[in-house]
């Protein structure tokens, strides 16, 4: 059984279609990156994996369930958990609070009275090292201990899928190095399936994914493992792009 | 009988719905450009009535004369907000905005009582009236609604015929296009809410030659809710779309209007009034980007 | 944290509300205004349960307080003679309670679906369309309103009446403020407040979370109303004996209810409760000093306020207090 | 002609610019090249002045404009192709490209910089009615770029031109730049994530990565050189 299958999943915006025609499958408790370059389809790849809005066509399952009509908070129970790009704390709650919030709402939510999720939240700080600012409010942190609560939060939901968005952008390498690292540590801990959309970053890509999909102009251009599809032809052209003159040979 | 009576009074509501339509261009103006609602829109409108009040009982100058003092009036007192609030709260949250806007109207009532009391007044401008055989169309009711639709074709001239009208487009298209072609911004934020300050308190002039009566510092209110539903109509963002929808919404106004004083045991004017706060509901609930939008 | 080290915050706001209780009841003369602060008290805590947990505005909440007196004036109107006595009150209060529940079940429905602006511009027009509604389909007696102070007498005896309009409904006044209070601190302990911040600071990372932010939306949206309206019950019908659409739909205890919640700090607890009090307090003072000129000064306050104190008074407190003991008592 | 020195910038509390050191002679084209998420961009932007600096300086022919707002930056010849071409949709092509003439000493020469605009893409001559928003995605490419031209620049910055389009058209594009500087005789900084067409075209390159420059010298420097597959690739 896969933990989450796409099948030929379009979306459009007016006249564009932003992804188009996707189809793949996430396997429990693997760590698959989806790349492409700027614009290929891939933030709105996610925002319709965990419901952000809802594909045009095509279906979605989770565990065998079909969640193509499901709102963001259904899903969310379900198993999916997210980050964003650009790091969103709730910056008016402390840190404990805002991890304690996705032990409250996650998967497990219902069975999480506040106190337990608070108890929760100290375990997640301890994993991700911000014990000294437990009680301050998130928006006073800087970027990167906001992407690391922001990956606690997301933890403390008990995913079984966690979709990172560019969870390493805006890092320096010894910080994308150890996040790499921390990021295994957590799939091997938490047994959960894990999609990072790095698409730039390759160092991280190369050292975190099993899997990767390339995404080009909205389609699904490469799925393979990641030596594979990094050394692919194709990926290397809608990277490097290929060289003016060779369009005459 | 009741044909004649529902075709006359769809004729005078035409006649309204531009005016209506005029005093919306200023909201949907300043949502386009800043994503601002102007909550205090209905007493910018009441600044305007009193400003024709004011000059033609003080000095007997006829409304007409009042629509350029109340553009500079208006685009004053935008000015002066903008640069005292609104632009430190463009990058706070929409709450900011909303408080905001709705206190500048508040300070605008308040003031105005304080200048003219809150006793409602009126004046009667004494212009021939015209019996077109279902109903009777005063002049000074035409000169309004001419007026309204001199005044948005001359917005839409200047939006698409001269370098600053197209500017100001351009950045409710784009900013960071207008930011390359060498458009300061900043500036235009600030002239557009000053624009939009200027034509809805223009417009209240407009209003007040068709409806001379019942002036009041709190008269606003019914407008800012009016006002919302025809710019909802109209798609919010669309100075053009909020004229079209006011000539909408006087003559669904007035329809309505002539079918509620059908009903027995009904006051048919605040039905009327009701019945503009369910379409706003109904309207947000269908389709929050606007109906007469063409996308 | 210990439930009773949760609940602790609860002490400044008894302690606040006994105060002025004690003000009101001790020293001759006072009463009215005590009352008076009471009241702007409840307004801002009732209001602050929605605006200020949210982050959305109301501008219509003046609807409920409307809709509240009528369900208090209405059995009293109509029922006077049935010799009900007290029970009138426990039945005008539930449909203050009932009446506010519908209207913003309706208007939650349709406007809580919609985001920042839109549903601002939904809830303009709440009071007045309510208020044309009355009047135009000439509902509970239409514009002319209810006049029942000699219902009231009818009703409870002479004596008693008078008790209810000079004393009983501003106590009651009192224990909505209270009521209010605590129900602000319930839910800020327990997962609603939660989901509710998630969805101030962001209602997309919030949903991601899997909070059903709707159905937070209207708890809290539903709460607050219901509050409101025994408010108006209370503080309006029981208070005054008449009832009139046109003041009972009267957009100025809206503003009145955000500059209580500003002046404060919105979304802490004790916000509106020291908002109320600076607010009654200069408002009152203004009445003497500048008769008529309330609105016109506090008007440019909440600009003021937007713009250079965006946390209210109790907002910078809390910061002040951080790390010291007094951090468990006040938020 | 433009030099950046130790720029840092970024949104809120998120720094993306760590401090990059360039500098763009007059009369070449230099290309910046890097990963998606390197901050080319935001690079681009804080040049132009709508994202803050920090810190750092920006000097344009040797005048300090740090601090100077976007439009007073346009005023002195200086000019982008957005990444996001940032057209205006609901204008007609012929009204963009007006708006690109919106500066005073632009408005002077309007005519002939339209038929110079017209003379290198001639299908926005035939289009000059059209809403821009309705052409494809290389006729709006066309329309940036003429737009940028409208303004008299001296100097533009180019931000992915080549985004999404089809190979030909890629081609085309980049023999547009370089007749830019033929021909107009402007300086261009060129942001590319296509890296082959982009070495074609350059006079000298810089690599930038994670918000600072990692490598620079001449096209044939660079090319091949381990640098740019780092960061590209991490390989």
């Amino acid at each position: 059984m896969s933990l989450l299958r796409c099948e030929n999943v379009t979306k459009r915006f007016g006249g564009l279609v932003a992804v188009d025609d996707v189809t793949f499958e996430i396997k429990h408790g693997e760590i698959m990156a989806i790349v492409g370059p700027n614009g290929a389809g891939k933030t709105t790849m996610f925002n319709l994996i965990n419901g952000v809005f809802p594909a045009d066509e095509g279906k979605i399952w989770f565990e065998d369930m079909d969640v193509t009509d499901f709102p963001a908070y259904k899903r969310a129970h379900l198993g999916m958990g997210r980050t964003f790009q650009i790091p969103r704390p709730f910056s008016s709650a402390t840190v404990q609070e805002n991890i304690a919030i996705g032990a409250m709402f996650g998967a497990s939510g219902s069975e999480t009275s506040t106190d337990m999720a608070m108890e929760m939240a100290d375990h997640y700080i301890d994993l991700i090292g911000l014990k000294e600012h437990r009680d301050k409010p998130a928006g006073g942190l800087t970027p990167i201990e906001k992407k690391l609560v922001e990956i606690a939060r997301a933890l403390a939901m008990k995913p079984k899928l966690l979709l990172m968005d560019e969870a390493m952008a805006g890092m320096n390498p010894k910080d994308i190095d150890e996040m790499v690292v921390f990021i295994k540590h957590i799939r091997d801990t938490e047994g959960i399936a894990i999609v990072a959309m790095v698409e730039h970053i390759m160092r991280a890509v190369a050292g975190l994914a099993e899997r990767v999909i390339v995404m080009h102009q909205g389609a699904l251009l490469v799925d393979e493992p990641t030596q594979k599809a990094l050394t692919d032809p194709r990926v290397i052209e809608v990277y490097l792009g290929k060289p003016p003159e060779d369009e005459h040979a | 009988m009741i044909f004649e009576q529902l075709s006359g009074n769809l004729i005078q509501g035409l006649v309204l719905g531009a005016v209506y339509g005029m005093a919306t261009m200023g909201l949907s103006l300043i949502f386009g450009v800043l994503k601002v609602v102007n909550v205090g829109h209905g007493a910018c409108i009441m600044v305007g009535a009193y400003t024709a009040l004011f000059m033609f009982k003080q000095f007997g100058l006829s409304p007409l004369f009042a629509v350029p003092v109340a553009m500079i009036i208006g685009m004053t007192l935008g000015l002066i907000f903008y640069y005292s609030a609104i632009r430190r709260l463009l990058k706070g949250p929409e709450l900011a905005t909303l408080l905001a806007t709705f206190s500048f109207g508040v300070i605008l009532e308040e003031t105005i009582k304080q200048l003219f009391t809150s006793e409602v007044v009126g004046y009667n401008w004494d212009l021939p009236k015209f019996d077109i055989g279902i109903t009777v169309l005063s002049l000074s009711k035409i000169l309004a609604a001419v007026g309204s639709i001199l005044v948005a074709l001359l917005l839409y001239l200047w939006f698409n015929k001269t370098r600053a009208g197209m500017a100001m487009r351009s950045v409710v298209e784009d900013d960071d296009g207008a930011r390359v072609c060498g458009v300061n911004v900043d500036w235009e934020y600030a002239l557009s809410f000053s624009l939009g300050i200027g034509l809805t308190v223009t417009s209240g002039v407009l209003l007040t030659m068709f409806i001379p009566v019942g002036i009041n510092p709190y008269m606003g209110g019914p407008y800012t809710l009016k006002a919302f539903v025809i710019a909802v109509l109209g798609g919010l963002a669309s100075p053009y779309g909020a004229f079209f929808g006011g000539v909408v919404f006087g003559l669904v106004e007035n329809g309505s209007y002539t079918l509620f004083a059908m009903i027995p045991g009904v006051e048919p004017f605040a039905m009327t009034r009701f019945f503009s706060f369910v379409m706003l509901l109904v309207i947000l609930l269908i389709r929050p980007t606007g109906i007469l939008k063409a996308k | 944290m210990k439930n009773t080290e949760k609940y602790l915050p609860v002490i400044p706001v008894l302690v606040a509300y006994a105060a002025l209780l004690a003000y009101g009841v001790l020293i001759p003369g006072k009463w009215q205004i005590a009352s008076q602060l009471a009241f702007y008290c409840a307004l801002g805590q009732a209001f602050n349960l929605f605006m200020g947990m949210t982050g959305y505005v109301d501008f219509g909440y003046v609807a409920f307080l409307g809709v509240g007196s009528y369900g208090m004036a209405l059995p009293i109107y109509h029922l006077s003679d049935k010799g009900l006595g007290l029970w009138l009150i426990v039945i005008g209060i539930f449909l203050a309670a009932v009446f506010s529940f519908i209207l913003s079940l309706a208007v939650g429905a349709v406007a809580l679906r919609l985001r920042g602006a839109y549903f601002a511009i939904a809830t303009i027009g709440v009071n007045e369309g309510f208020r044309f509604l009355i009047e135009g389909a000439r509902i509970w007696n239409g514009s002319e309103g209810l006049l029942f102070f000699l219902h009231m007498r009818t009703a409870f005896g002479k004596q008693t009446a008078t008790a209810i309009s000079n004393y009983w409904a501003d106590g009651m006044v009192f224990a909505v403020a209270i009521v209010a209070a605590i129900m602000t601190l319930i839910y800020m302990r327990n997962k609603v407040g939660y989901a509710l911040t998630a969805l101030r600071e962001d209602e997309d990372a919030a949903k991601v979370m899997g909070i059903n932010v709707t159905k937070y939306k209207i708890t809290a949206f539903i709460t607050s109303a219901v509050l409101a309206g025994i408010l108006g019950a209370t503080a309006w019908s029981l208070k005054y004996s008449y009832v009139y659409p046109s003041d009972v739909f009267e957009i100025h205890y809206t503003v009145e209810a955000i500059i209580n919640v500003l002046l404060g700090g919105a979304g802490t607890l004790l916000g509106p409760l020291v908002g109320g009090i600076i607010y009654g307090v200069s408002k009152y003072f203004l009445a003497i000093i500048l008769p008529g000129f309330q609105l016109l000064i506090f008007a440019p306050v909440i600009i003021a306020i937007i713009v250079l104190f965006p946390e209210g008074t109790v907002g910078m407190l809390k910061k002040k207090v951080i790390g010291t003991p007094l951090e468990k008592y006040i938020i | 002609m433009l030099k950046v020195e130790k720029l840092e910038s970024g949104y809120g509390s998120m720094q993306v610019l760590w401090g990059p050191d360039l500098e763009v002679k007059a009369g070449s084209i230099t290309s910046l090249l890097g990963p998606n998420g390197a901050g080319k961009s935001t690079l681009l932007w804080t040049i132009l002045g709508t994202v803050t600096p920090t810190n750092g300086k920006v000097y344009f022919e040797g005048q300090d404009v740090t601090d100077l707002p976007a439009h007073k930056k346009v005023n002195l010849g200086l000019t982008m192709v957005p990444e996001g071409k940032n057209l205006f949709k609901e204008m007609t092509v012929f009204d963009n490209l007006s708006m690109g003439a919106y500066r005073k000493e632009a408005q002077e020469v309007k005519q002939e910089n339209l038929e110079l605009v017209y003379s290198m893409f001639p299908i926005l001559a035939e289009r000059k009615d059209q809403l821009a928003g309705s052409l494809s995605g290389g006729q709006q490419q066309m329309v940036t770029i003429g737009r940028a031209l409208m303004t008299k620049p001296k100097f533009i910055m180019m931000d992915e031109p080549s985004q999404g389009l089809a190979p030909k058209l890629i081609m085309e594009i980049f023999q547009t730049i370089v007749k830019m500087k033929e021909e107009i005789g402007l300086t261009i900084l060129l942001v590319e994530q296509n890296a082959a067409a982009s070495l074609g075209a350059a006079d000298y390159v810089y690599v930038m990565h994670e918000g600072s420059i990692k490598a620079e010298g001449t096209p044939d420097e660079i090319k091949g050189s381990d640098e740019i597959k780092e960061a590209y690739l991490g390989m």
